[in-house]
């Protein structure tokens, strides 16, 4: 196992190498930053000023090069538009969306999980046709159009819930209403298909030769031999919540770095978007070594070979 | 009266209409008493007993009439919750194949206590319990092993687990479903006698479903032959086994293997030489969680010559690394050490076009017909690929007539030609298989189990298709198998693999009339060759 | 399934705004930095401008007229000298004392190179201003060149507190103002708090928090739940409760500059079809707001030097085909594809007005491409160098002159050098220099002037509306909003409704 | 279970090859939810190909007096059942109209990555070693990129045409085919009837394309109706961040990316072409419930032996 997982990690370190190169020379193709930060009526010798003020006036293979040195003394630069440590604001956004996320993730499996199950239990029957029918739904619903709607019902006219924002819980229900939507609406797909396939197996069969009870059947014998797909969807969709997080904290005004990516892709804030990329990724290769130690825990036979 | 089944009739509906799985199926089992159900995949045979535990789910299924009872009582008409409690309490049952039938993600000692916990037993008492068990089926240290899982045994202790778990509860009776055909044959022969003793310790009544003659031979008293649902044949084992009445009975009889004759063939200039073959596997990474695993030799030092016309007998049982062999001699693996020539050409380090022309006469087939037949071609398809392989054998335009004689070579009618594998029985399939082999007229065919995975009576029939093209076309076979019985009357020399390494090897005739090796003798007598007090 | 969720939250009810006398207003984004140098930029200025740092002189934005501030009175001694006497007994919240030092260091500050504050780069570039001390309570300012609009650039410079650190930007603004800065959580909110201490009138407001949503329904919907009590600025379709929705005009006045050196646009009737075939009263009251009016230049009557002789474009999509067919006859290229340029969320529902402009322009036979570009993409097309192979460009922007004088848009949008200027006319030029040295009476008119040749004689542009934005007031609130909260709110100026 | 039959019953029996192809038909109208998806989806095609043609005209025409018409009333004429939009024009004409460039900026952006990460993972899957390895870092790579920040950085560098939309989609689904397709492969080139080709010297191209490939289509195929799907969503999340599709081209995404900012004054703009998403998307979804069934070679058999 111990191998296993430092193998996984110098994979991940690969393709973090690659991806902080490809978003450092792409981001730098979306044009300078000086217009923005500098008034409409700003001459081109405080454009040149500012621009050499930040070292973009360097060839981009320099910039690249301290760029690097400075990742390695874990400094990303100063953000251009808040004028602090790029790292600083990414870690303090960071949280927020990592909470969304936290809550999100298992309410997503408990749904899905649940809901397939049963689901898979009696196929075509009412609960099973109903199931599909909501998660279909739910899966294919536009996020922001739904975090709007669910403002304007629940805020606006039954005035149960918070408009946006953050503080109390009840700030976070809509949002994680809206995450949770679409990949709970393809796990139950997953988790019903696998659920039914572990249904048909001998052992089941022999289960049941046994004299035990449906309902232990289900949740004991059939479930957790249909969890390893169930695990592999999961984490792809939960890779895919970033996405997700960008639309709900823009409606919401959740302060996570979701928003704090597309804000600084559009103020060409470098070093942001340098360091939230890094984070974010990190977090991901994070998830995909936890989900592969959580295949074998699920499954001993990955354990032990 | 244990348990009788009367009248029963069980039907499924499909797609292709109303399936009358078992039709009016009578039989009847006492305390102490084994009764063996035999008949072949699809006779129905196991339907009955699958009723017996409630494993049929109706609907889809239908039971338009008959009685289950037991100890007077119809469990037809008890409700659900009655015949769980029944269920591995009264009576249990065991699976062909242990590894399918053990969850796999769950402690075997759990899974154990688990019959005893469903049925009300204090989780700490059943603990205790399963070490009892487990030592009683012959699992080693079973305060240890109780820990470990499924996969973490062997296919015989898989089995010993299942038993274990069945009479933890000192059922009234036992069902067993093919306890030990996904077994090696000297481990079947240890797991029946298993089987036995328990029986005389605890008494109970024993069905037995099989398709092994040999099986009913050595365990069962009495026996009811099955065919298409339906009952061909019963009486003592005994008395069916010496004057079956049925001529279905009697083909089954027929076609044991290891009656006929030995096959003597003078043997031709040597054809292939097998010289100090080595393979090491290990150290490279395995399939799914991708991780090292110990070095293992399956194949060890081993060297034979073959002549042509010879048909080389190469036995042993799982693990032995004659299929290894196998993949060598055709090419698909080179040995870590050691030469396999073909027609005096060395096989290793030849080049591309080399190999490519010698793959045109050495030719193969596998065990499992329907997973080396690509389900998505048609069998034209299937049997003209080699051709399309090496185009300068036949033109394009006589590959119709061509796949049409082959087929009838083994016994298919030419307008199957445009149908897919899964429309065939198994012995089709492989029938197919061999027409394919043919195709490229090669001189030397390897079989690696070829006839393993079907029913006995197909097995002859296709062994017989073997000898035929033999002598028609002076093939020469390399004949993989697990049982030497079968061998017996169609190899014209014989190796004996253990381990990786040749244990004996020799003429046909001198390993059977007298087995020097040890192992070979318990291969001998597990598969019934020679009988039980022999030797 | 809904009624459970519903029976959850029965007991969850939305968090209002705090006690009586503390606010939360929502904007439409948040700030990046609060240091007072950048106070012109209407993000910053909305929160902090004249609440938590003062400036020597008010402009008043209804008539560009000017009040006193933080200093009493001032003379112009001579072309280049201003005498400017401070109000007495002020001090920061720092406790620092607001005295001649103090405005010298501000000054200091917002005109230090090492910073690219706004107010120096837009309002005191190149001005070379100097401030002397003649006693505690008065300062001397001297330029280089003359400077008749002094008190107007000084109406832009915030006075920090002198130990505001030089040479970086600060997050912590300290001013003289009715309220101290408390604390801004990044992404979140910006807090304010009463000081206590103010020189003025206590105000009656004593807590600010400032949050911010771009999605104009959300924040719509914050005021209607009382979440917050007053947003800055919602799209007029959300605007759907009168009692709540106040209008104001936002200083913004739209119009499409035209690339007058490109064909077709070189020729004057081509731009003047254009202006034509625009129906822009179709706008007013349905995708705008309908208290929005139709500009007939590029500033707006608050503008010091707005010419009231102008008047609005008819729509006449005949008289537009007719001068089109005409230019085509004189071989002009009036077919070439022309960029109809926009930018996202210029102002609410701009993607639906180029939309409509397009269609318009379709139908007099001109062939436009819309084009959406994000900003940064929008500041290149819009800044000088321009790109010599432009196609013809149809340029929508959005110019907001709240300094009160016409000088700081007409050098930089028609003076050969100015930087988004497509015009070189050396007499335009020549009256443009001369204007900005004029005062009183004389530089109204040269603005006058300058306005009335560009829009009559050259037509350089499409002028379209001077934009309005409605702010939603919750009902606890009684404020009526002015043109000056287009970059301010004077949280001393809102009351609460005596229930 | 029809796991249950025995063997025997459905061994033997004559193949009914020439009717197979109504034997799927019938099969889809016995799937009554197929049967309707499969229509709604041939009704969305008809749109897309004939609906620029027919309604461009009717989709431009503004009337600014008559936005936000409300729907279900037939003063202004039919083409006004659905309501009109923010410059009152028919939202019928437009979802027909947007119908095209949906479709095919779903159906080309999935085409694209079912075609490079198909080929790459049967690259990665067969060939496995070095380049396996690079290809599976690539994507693993593109994986944590959050796609809307990839779209976007890409989009500010290439202005935001069609195709460049299609291509940010495309690249930023490639991983999800190429590893499925690699998973597939690893396990089919261990099958018998793959070695079976070998031992009789095919080669590698062969394999590939005439075994391994076609057992990969049907995965793939599902895959493929699924995500059509999801892009369509993702489109639309583009529209939302203004980075999408560009007027006067629209898209259903865009139009519900629009219509958000009348969700409280006027809902039918975005609730039509949201509901077209959806239909859309559980369409395909049901289709392949069905497909997955039917591509099932014994299950496609049972059509068959049905069809006798």
């Amino acid at each position: 196992m111990g191998s296993f997982i430092f193998k996984r990690s110098f994979q991940s370190i690969l393709s973090l190498i690659f991806l902080v190169i490809v978003v450092f020379f792409l981001a730098r193709m979306t044009g300078s930053p000086a217009m923005l930060y500098l008034p409409p009526e700003a001459t081109q010798d405080q454009i040149d000023a500012y621009n050499a003020l930040h070292g973009f006036d360097d060839p981009l293979i320099v910039q690249f090069g301290s760029f690097i040195t400075g990742v390695f003394q874990g400094d990303f630069g100063n953000s251009l538009q808040y004028s602090r440590p790029a790292l600083d604001m990414v870690l303090a956004a960071f949280p927020t969306t990592l909470a969304l996320a936290a809550v999100t993730m298992p309410l997503v499996l408990l749904i899905s999980i649940v809901t397939g199950a049963l689901a898979a239990y009696h196929p075509g029957g009412v609960f099973d046709r109903l199931a599909s029918l909501i998660s279909l739904i739910g899966a294919s619903m536009p996020n922001f159009w739904v975090a709007i709607v669910g403002v304007l019902v629940f805020a606006v006219t039954l005035n149960v819930l918070p408009t946006s924002g953050t503080g109390t819980w009840q700030h976070w229900v809509l949002p994680v209403a809206v995450l949770v939507l679409r990949p709970a609406g393809v796990l139950v797909q997953v988790m019903r298909t696998s659920m039914m396939t572990a249904l048909s197996s001998v052992y089941v069969k022999a289960a049941k030769a046994k004299g035990v009870k449906a309902r232990a059947i289900i949740f004991v014998h059939a479930l957790r031999n249909s969890l390893l797909p169930v695990i592999t969807v999961a984490s792809d969709q939960a890779a895919g919540i970033v996405n997700g997080a960008v639309i709900v904290e823009t409606v919401f005004g959740f302060p996570g770095i979701g928003k704090l990516m597309i804000d600084s892709v559009l103020m060409r804030d470098f070093a942001v978007i340098q360091a939230a990329i890094l984070v974010t990724a990190l977090a991901v290769f994070l998830i995909n070594i936890i989900v592969d130690i959580s295949y074998a825990f699920v499954d001993p036979r990955i354990r032990h070979s | 009266m244990l348990l009788s089944v009367r009248n029963l009739s069980i039907q499924f509906p499909s797609r292709a209409g109303l399936v009358r799985a078992v039709e009016d199926v009578s039989w009847d089992v006492n305390a102490g008493e084994t009764l063996a159900i035999l008949g072949e995949s699809g006779s129905g045979k196991s339907v009955s007993a699958s009723a017996v535990m409630n494993l049929i789910e109706t609907p889809p299924a239908v039971i338009p009439q008959g009685q289950i009872l037991f100890e007077g009582h119809d469990l037809l008409q008890a409700d659900a919750e009655t015949r769980r409690r029944i269920n591995g309490k009264s009576i249990s049952m065991i699976f062909q194949d242990p590894l399918a039938a053990l969850n796999p993600v769950y402690p075997v000692g759990w899974q154990i206590a688990e019959t005893m916990r469903v049925h009300g037993i204090a989780p700490d008492v059943a603990q205790a319990r399963v070490i009892e068990l487990l030592a009683r089926v012959g699992i080693s240290e079973p305060e240890r092993r109780m820990k470990d899982y499924p996969h973490q045994f062997s296919g015989g202790q898989r089995q010993r687990i299942m038993i274990a778990s069945a009479i933890a509860l000192k059922p009234k009776l036992l069902i067993a479903d093919e306890p030990t055909s996904a077994l090696d044959v000297t481990v079947q022969a240890r797991v029946l006698d298993l089987l036995k003793e328990i029986q005389a310790e605890d008494g109970m009544g024993m069905v037995l479903i099989t398709h092994d003659l040999t099986v009913v031979e050595r365990v069962a008293d009495r026996v009811v032959v099955m065919q298409a649902g339906r009952i061909v044949e019963s009486g003592t084992s005994a008395e069916v086994m010496r004057n079956p009445q049925h001529d279905y009975t009697r083909r089954l009889l027929d076609a044991i293997p290891g009656r006929a004759g030995f096959s003597d063939i003078a043997a031709g200039r040597p054809m292939l030489e097998v010289q100090s073959v080595s393979k090491i596997y290990g150290g490279l990474a395995r399939q799914f969680a991708r991780l090292r695993t110990q070095p293992v030799r399956a194949v060890d030092d081993v060297s034979f010559t073959m002549a042509k016309g010879e048909t080389l007998g190469v036995v042993g049982e799982s693990g032995s690394g004659k299929s290894t062999l196998a993949r060598m001699i055709l090419g698909l693996d080179d040995p870590t050490s050691g030469v396999i020539r073909f027609d005096g050409r060395a096989m290793q380090g030849q080049s591309e076009a080399e190999a490519y022309k010698m793959r045109r006469r050495v030719q193969f087939v596998f065990q499992d017909p329907t997973a080396s037949l690509n389900p998505r071609m048609t069998v034209q398809q299937i049997i003209a690929e080699p051709w399309a392989i090496h185009p300068d054998v036949l033109p394009k335009s006589q590959w119709r007539t061509r796949v049409a004689e082959l087929l009838e070579q083994v016994g298919l009618k030419p307008d199957h030609a445009d149908r897919h594998p899964h429309q065939f029985s198994g012995g089709q399939r492989q029938r197919i298989a061999i027409a394919r082999a043919l195709a490229l007229k090669p001189e030397l065919i390897v079989c690696d189990e070829a006839v393993s995975a079907l029913d006995v009576s197909v097995q002859a029939q296709v062994i017989d298709l073997l000898k035929d093209l033999r002598r028609d076309y002076g093939l020469s076979y390399v004949f993989v198998a697990h049982d030497l019985a079968l061998v017996r009357d169609f190899a014209t020399s014989v190796l004996v693999m253990y381990g990786g390494r040749i244990v004996e090897q020799g003429p046909v005739r001198d390993v059977y009339d007298n087995p020097q090796h040890d192992y070979t003798k318990a291969l001998l007598r597990a598969s019934g060759v020679i009988p039980q007090q022999a030797a | 399934m809904r009624h459970i969720i519903l029976a959850l939250l029965a007991c969850a009810s939305p968090a209002l705004a705090g006690p009586e006398t503390e606010v939360k207003i929502v904007l439409p984004a948040g700030p990046d930095r609060l240091d007072p140098c950048e106070m012109p930029r209407s993000v910053i200025g909305r929160i902090i401008k004249q609440n938590v740092v003062e400036t020597l002189v008010e402009l008043n934005y209804a008539d560009a007229t000017l009040m006193p501030r933080l200093a009493t009175s001032w003379t112009q001694d001579s072309p280049t000298e201003w005498t400017f006497k401070l109000r007495e007994g002020v001090t920061f919240h720092d406790g620092a004392p607001f005295d001649a030092a103090a405005v010298i260091a501000a000054m200091e500050r917002t005109i230090d190179p090492a910073l690219t504050c706004i107010t120096r780069t837009k309002f005191f570039d190149g001005v070379d201003i100097t401030a002397t001390a003649v006693d505690p309570l008065t300062v001397k300012f001297t330029t280089a060149q003359p400077s008749p609009i002094l008190p107007t650039l000084l109406a832009q410079m915030a006075i920090s507190s002198p130990n505001t650190p030089l040479g970086v930007y600060t997050n912590e603004p300290i001013g003289t103002g009715p309220y101290r800065f408390v604390e801004w959580v990044q992404g979140q909110d910006v807090t304010l708090e009463r000081s206590g201490e103010y020189w003025g009138e206590e105000p009656v407001i004593t807590k600010a928090t400032y949050v911010w949503r771009s999605e104009s329904s959300v924040v719509a919907a914050m005021v209607a739940t009382n979440e917050a009590d007053l947003a800055f600025s919602i799209a007029p379709q959300d605007a759907t409760d009168p009692d709540m929705d106040k209008v104001y005009p936002n200083s913004d006045s739209a119009m499409f500059r035209l690339s007058v050196d490109v064909p077709p646009l070189n020729d004057i009737r081509v731009r003047r079809a254009i202006n034509l075939a625009i129906d822009r009263t179709a706008f007013l009251g349905t995708i705008l707001s309908e208290e929005a009016t139709e500009a007939t230049q590029q500033v707006g009557p608050n503008v010091f030097g707005w010419n009231d002789s102008l008047t609005p474009w008819e729509y006449d999509p005949d008289e537009a085909m007719r001068l089109l067919a005409e230019a085509k006859a004189d071989g002009v290229p009036v077919d070439t594809e022309m960029r109809l340029i926009g930018r996202p969320a210029m102002f609410a529902n701009s993607n639906e007005f180029v939309q409509a402009v397009g269609e318009m322009l379709r139908a007099v036979g001109l062939n436009v491409n819309m084009e959406t570009l994000e900003m940064s993409q929008w500041l290149e097309v819009a800044n000088k160098p321009f790109d010599p192979a432009r196609k013809p460009n149809i340029f929508l922007t959005m110019h907001d002159n709240n300094s009160g004088d016409a000088a700081f848009t007409v050098y930089f949008k028609y003076h050969s050098n100015g930087r988004q200027s497509e015009l070189h006319n050396p007499e335009l030029d020549a009256l443009i220099e001369k204007a900005a040295t004029l005062s009183g009476d004389e530089r109204e008119a040269a603005y006058n002037e300058v306005f009335r040749m560009i829009y009559q004689d050259i037509v350089s542009d499409v002028p379209l509306f001077h934009m309005v934005n409605y702010m939603r007031i919750g009902p606890r609130i009684d404020f009526t909003p002015t043109i000056a909260n287009a970059v301010e709110l004077q949280l001393a100026k809102l009351q609460l409704k005596s229930s | 279970m029809p796991s249950s039959i025995p063997a025997s019953v459905t061994a033997e029996l004559p193949a009914a090859q020439g009717r197979r192809k109504s034997a799927i038909l019938r099969s889809l109208l016995r799937d009554r939810y197929a049967t309707v998806s499969v229509i709604f989806l041939l009704i969305v095609l008809g749109c897309a190909i004939v609906g620029p043609t027919l309604l461009a005209e009717q989709a431009r025409a503004l009337n600014l007096k008559g936005r936000n018409a409300a729907p279900f009333s037939l003063d202004a004429g039919w083409m006004f059942i659905l309501g009109g939009d923010a410059l009152g024009r028919s939202l019928l004409a437009r979802i027909v109209v947007a119908s095209q460039n949906t479709i095919l900026i779903s159906a080309t952006a999935v085409l694209f990555s079912v075609l490079v990460g198909g080929i790459l993972g049967l690259i990665a899957g067969y060939r496995g070693g070095w380049v396996g390895d690079v290809l599976l870092r690539l994507a693993d790579a593109i994986m944590t990129l959050p796609s809307m920040l990839l779209a976007m950085i890409v989009l500010f560098v290439f202005e935001p045409g069609v195709t460049n939309v299609i291509l940010v989609l495309a690249v930023s689904r490639i991983p999800i085919f190429m590893r499925t397709v690699r998973a597939e492969v690893l396990e089919l080139k261990q099958r018998m009837f793959v070695v079976a080709a070998r031992a009789t010297g095919a080669s590698t191209s062969r394999i590939l394309l005439r075994h391994i490939a076609p057992m990969v289509l049907p995965t793939i195929i599902n895959l493929a109706a699924l995500e059509m799907a999801f892009v369509m969503l993702v489109e639309s999340g583009l529209s939302f961040l203004g980075i999408g599709i560009q007027p006067p081209e629209v898209t259903w995404g865009l139009m519900v990316a629009d219509g958000r900012n009348y969700l409280g004054s006027a809902w039918w703009l975005a609730f039509w072409p949201g509901l077209a998403i959806m239909l859309t998307a559980m369409s395909l979804n049901l289709l392949t419930n069905w497909l997955r069934v039917v591509t099932d070679p014994v299950e496609r058999w049972r059509l068959e032996t049905e069809a006798r």
